[in-house]
């Protein structure tokens, strides 16, 4: 599984993979549990398992480089560099979340670190990503755009219309295709048509590079390739990253509709147990990397527990940033 | 008779017309694992896999070749998942479903149901909790449904699926679990006519959906001080000015209670025909309750803000009454 | 002061705005050829063709990309062509456009125009003929703009283009070619300021876009027996609530008058406000004229009967004075 | 241009096709001068220099079998056998068109020969095509769906989404792309990227044919291959027609975005004459031909004057075909 020891292995950027995958799957593992403590009350759709694919890209991704994600987004916004803390506080609907608590899981958005938004409606990250995209380009900077979507997005009409347009634009997009191979409780083999993403990307004229999403060394190589391509001017590029949804749906979701053994065998197969293997066997002592993983949960329980200490938003909150002309005043009823 | 959650009963609804007509069908996401509220558990292992459609995350797809499958003679129920998700699918509900008839001069049909479930549900935020009921009413070929109770999530269901003209259907998400009695052989309930809920002397309430349980825990909370009358629209288009007006000329007051935005919301015609039909013959404003105009937040006690309570109407009761 | 066609005068409002802030940009089909109606001629020349952008028949990722464009700072107009085809990108403006900001908690901004070419024209039918301008009023965090007259296109398309939230700018097609008088280095109009066009003594007649012509025509045919006061909404969201009560409580009479559909039109809206702030201080009840609940049919007898004329207006003007 | 003289050549079936090219050329030519004379109202868009694909194809299609057309639909409409008379009334918006005059024509439709309406938004019949089809499927017919769309309508998104879905639920749609250089003044080619109809439909596993569009014979040809693999349960078929579009995009567009020079080369081209050098190449006389495009002029010109002399529809019309329940009433104002 963990592949050969590489002449090149580069062990302090793999450890700093390990770290940030640990600290997303940390970060999963605190809000699971707090949602089923009631303490979370929306939806939360949980990437366990997908943890080297946004760990791998951002990894190529400068601060002022930018990111559009979906409902699966927590992974990305980390690895983008947001404040678990502040995160997991929106996911507690709190004032000190990253959008004042208005937002939840679903819409999470760190502007400061290049984190345009986590979307509710599955393919519409994409527009806003091409789009996002065209005013770097019309501004004359240089930053890249990295999109997050899944392998359910791309039967909805936005995957072409946005990568059509990326491509005749030429614009500075990054599309990242997580094939976890479901779309919600639905295997997408049966609904998805013709050769699947790459296929479809390919005839959009932007071929795609294939990569093992569980594998992190894999994803950052081919994810340095391709922004590096995008940086030098070249347009569009697609990663099409498979992985394994290893939970359910969304945290409330049993799976019922897959075996348990099926997910034990794509257990064996996880990115970060993956990314130990590989570093054990490259000479990196296993009492590091259970520090990195004590770190990680410790940080992501302090982020739990200072999200649970936070201040519910103020009333007046829910009447700000509405709009500038003709925004509600809060009626006295 | 026997106690049916709603959601439940709009699964007996559309069972038994799957039964009745075999060209009545549903397409959607997840249909096959019962949907992501489970509106349609075991349907796929009675009707197959043809008839309980898995679609792919297409909602253009969902509505636009259910359009055409509906032109050609079969009854499409479209589930669209969450009423936000149908706003992907606009054109192919308003631009070809609703005009199809009356432009080609009456040759083809559009019998089709889309339902939208709707509402705020558990901080689902601004993207998964909209109510939008208001736009459909306003576009000529469409009937609008919106169901408060299981009995009517029953009889509105299987009168919306025998409907020859495209239903918009429009479940509360909240209701899900709420229960009570239905009558599994009742016939459809006619679509248009409004349900009195409960007789009154002082003020008419009228409402819908998600917000009758709010209006009758007003009613009860003011029992002693105002006999309020209260009406639920249960159709929203063609609405039933009938029962609403003389109603509202009976108590001379009215209220209007809706769950979506009040600022255009679908009480503003209601106040309207009112305020014209009787005007100088009620003892008060025609007062309209509804969310004020922001976007669903998420945190539980902004949420909370956008939702109408019993406590406002009460106050809006009484408020009439002084 | 020139004289300029509407069309023109939204042309050179554009066209004066990109000249001052770079960021401004525009895109939609055949912008580069004019488009459709002529409203982009020879700004392509003028500012290149990355900001008069030429784009694929791709209405969701027109108005799509156009958000992400814009929370990035830059300042896109979207181009719909015909406001029917925005109902192919409606999740984009309503669920994202609309709501990103708010979302956010505040972090981004949405500040672009979505130019919506409205209303009836020659026999252009059911697709290509709605007035949705009630729908969009209905959203949390849109602005919604009508302009009646080139002097309005000008000013208030400046203003729409600097507003810093997103703006559904809804232009009348039948009204491209009409010409007036345009101060052609006036600042931008207020958003949300009506213009009282005449005043007057008996009755209050509110209107907007295409519908002023005929409501000006309407006073003129009555000026003998009623002064009519004429109010130009001019902006839906936000509308201009004191303007409009004030004159209807000084004339005591209010009639509402506009293209769109009058179920659940934004009349109900104003109707419902002044039924309520104004009740018992009326010596008429508020009425509405709209047109009726069916598609927009194509022959032109037919169609003539969803487009509200001068006779019916000054029928209802008279009725409310009977 | 016209080819060789073939061996199996189908004089009678040629023949056939004239005919039908040369009604639907009249009529639009007839339609376009009542435009002109500001009798027909609404815009209309001609398909004057495409007509071999609509008569094709529909050269294969049984009564029974249905179609969906777009906002250029009057070839495919009169291919199909809906009456021409009936359809200029339509135009004129007389009580005798084929939607009493309540379409137009962008909403043509003629449901008693399976034409199940033009369509004034683009893309959006592809998806009714592929309902119907599913409709046709699940009632156990054996009818065909042919569905004609533009090269424009491939950067919309239910072109994706309708093709994924024909697939995968294999019902028997005849995808017809018709290629004709333009979306409305704009060159699609710009506007494209990637490979174009054929690598998309292929992407989304359906591998196109791709003709000359001008040839009305290899129209007919591929045509008839591709419905008979539908007839046999093989699912979707796409067929891309490369043809060009002699007049504006609609009457009133003078086109002033291209040569005249250019104009005149595919002229050349144009499938009526190529048609009329076929036939004639393989001895059918001059004279013959002469009569069947007099035949046509003349049939044209009737139905111009039937339409003329025609009803409006009576103003209750207006309000009939509504809605059943709710319907509205005329208001008495
Ligand atoms: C337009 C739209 N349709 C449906 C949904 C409901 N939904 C949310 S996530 C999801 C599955 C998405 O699958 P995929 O894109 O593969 O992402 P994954 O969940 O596998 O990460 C669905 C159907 C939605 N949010 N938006
Ligand atoms: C959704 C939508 N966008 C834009 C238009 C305006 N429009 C009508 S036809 C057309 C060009 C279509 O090009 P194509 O699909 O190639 O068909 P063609 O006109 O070339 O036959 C456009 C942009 C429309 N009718 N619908
Ligand atoms: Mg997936
Ligand atoms: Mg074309």
């Amino acid at each position: 599984m963990a592949g050969p020891v590489r002449a090149n292995f580069d062990a302090e950027r793999m450890l700093d993979h390990f770290r940030m995958m640990n600290r997303i799957r940390a970060f999963e593992e605190a809000a699971e549990a707090a949602l089923k403590a009631g303490e979370v009350k929306g939806a939360i759709h949980l990437s366990i398992g997908q943890e080297a694919i946004a760990t791998g890209v951002c990894a190529n991704l400068q601060r002022d480089d930018l990111i559009a994600s979906n409902h699966r987004g927590h992974g990305h916004t980390i690895a983008k560099g947001a404040s678990p803390a502040a995160m997991m506080a929106e996911l507690f609907g709190r004032a000190t979340g990253t959008c004042q608590g208005k937002g939840g899981s679903m819409h999470i958005a760190d502007f400061t670190i290049g984190m345009l938004g986590a979307n509710g409606v599955v393919g519409a990250g994409i527009l806003i990503a091409v789009g996002a995209a065209q005013g770097v380009k019309l501004r004359r900077e240089r930053r890249v755009v990295a999109c997050f979507f899944g392998d359910g997005a791309i039967n909805r009409g936005p995957f072409l219309e946005g990568l059509n347009w990326a491509k005749i634009y030429t614009l500075p997009v990054l599309f990242v295709c997580e094939d976890n191979g479901f779309a919600a409780t639905t295997r997408t083999s049966s609904l998805t048509a013709g050769g699947g993403p790459d296929a479809r990307a390919a005839s959009l004229g932007i071929p795609a590079t294939i990569v093992d999403g569980n594998d992190v060394a894999a994803v950052d190589d081919a994810a340095r390739e391709l922004t590096q391509r995008i940086r030098a001017g070249g347009g569009p590029q697609f990663l099409l990253a498979r992985t394994y949804r290893l939970k359910g749906h969304t945290a409330a979701d049993v799976a019922a509709y897959r075996s348990a053994e099926e997910v034990a065998a794509r257990q064996q197969d996880e990115p970060l147990r993956r990314c130990a293997e590989a570093l054990t066997l490259n000479g990196v002592r296993e009492d590091r990397l259970a520090g990195i993983v004590e770190a990680a949960q410790q940080e992501m329980a302090a982020a739990a527990d200072a999200a649970r200490a936070a201040p519910w938003p103020d009333r007046a909150l829910a009447w700000a940033d509405v709009q500038d002309i003709g925004a509600p005043v809060e009626a006295v009823r | 008779m026997s106690a049916l959650s709603y959601l439940d009963a709009g699964r007996l609804a559309l069972q038994q017309e799957m039964r009745r007509d075999p060209l009545v069908w549903a397409l959607g996401e997840d249909l096959g694992r019962g949907g992501v509220f489970g509106q349609y558990k075991g349907l796929v292992e009675e009707f197959g896999p043809e008839r309980i459609l898995d679609t792919p995350i297409s909602e253009a797809a969902i509505m636009g070749t259910a359009v055409g499958a509906a032109l050609v003679g079969t009854r499409p129920v479209v589930e669209m998942r969450f009423s936000d998700f149908a706003l992907c699918a606009v054109d192919e509900l308003v631009n070809q479903a609703a005009k199809a008839r009356y432009m080609f001069g009456g040759q083809g049909r559009v019998p089709l149901v889309v339902r939208q479930p709707s509402g705020m549900w558990r901080s689902s935020a601004a993207q998964h909790s909209q109510s939008l009921e208001a736009w459909y009413a306003h576009i000529p070929g469409l009937v609008v449904v919106t169901p408060a109770t299981p009995a009517d999530n029953f009889g509105l269901l299987k009168a919306a699926i025998r409907c020859d003209d495209p239903v918009v259907y429009m479940e509360h998400k909240d209701l899900w679990g709420i229960s009570g009695e239905v009558d599994e052989s009742a016939p459809p309930l006619p679509l248009g006519k409004a349900r009195l809920v409960r007789r009154g002397e002082d003020v008419t309430v009228v409402t819908w959906s998600g917000m009758l349980r709010a209006v009758e825990a007003a009613a009860d909370l003011i029992k002693g001080d105002a006999s309020v009358e209260i009406v639920d629209l249960r159709t929203l288009y063609p609405w039933d000015r009938d029962t609403v007006l003389s109603s509202a000329k009976r108590t001379g007051r009215l209220l209007i209670v809706h769950e979506a935005v009040e600022t255009g919301g679908f009480g503003a015609e209601i106040a309207a025909s009112a305020g014209e039909a009787l005007f100088g013959e009620l003892k008060a404003p025609v007062r309209r309750l509804g969310a004020p105009r922001i976007p669903i937040p998420y945190a539980p006690p902004l949420e909370d803000i956008c939702r109408v309570n019993p406590a406002q109407i009460a106050a809006a009761v009484r408020g009439l009454l002084r």
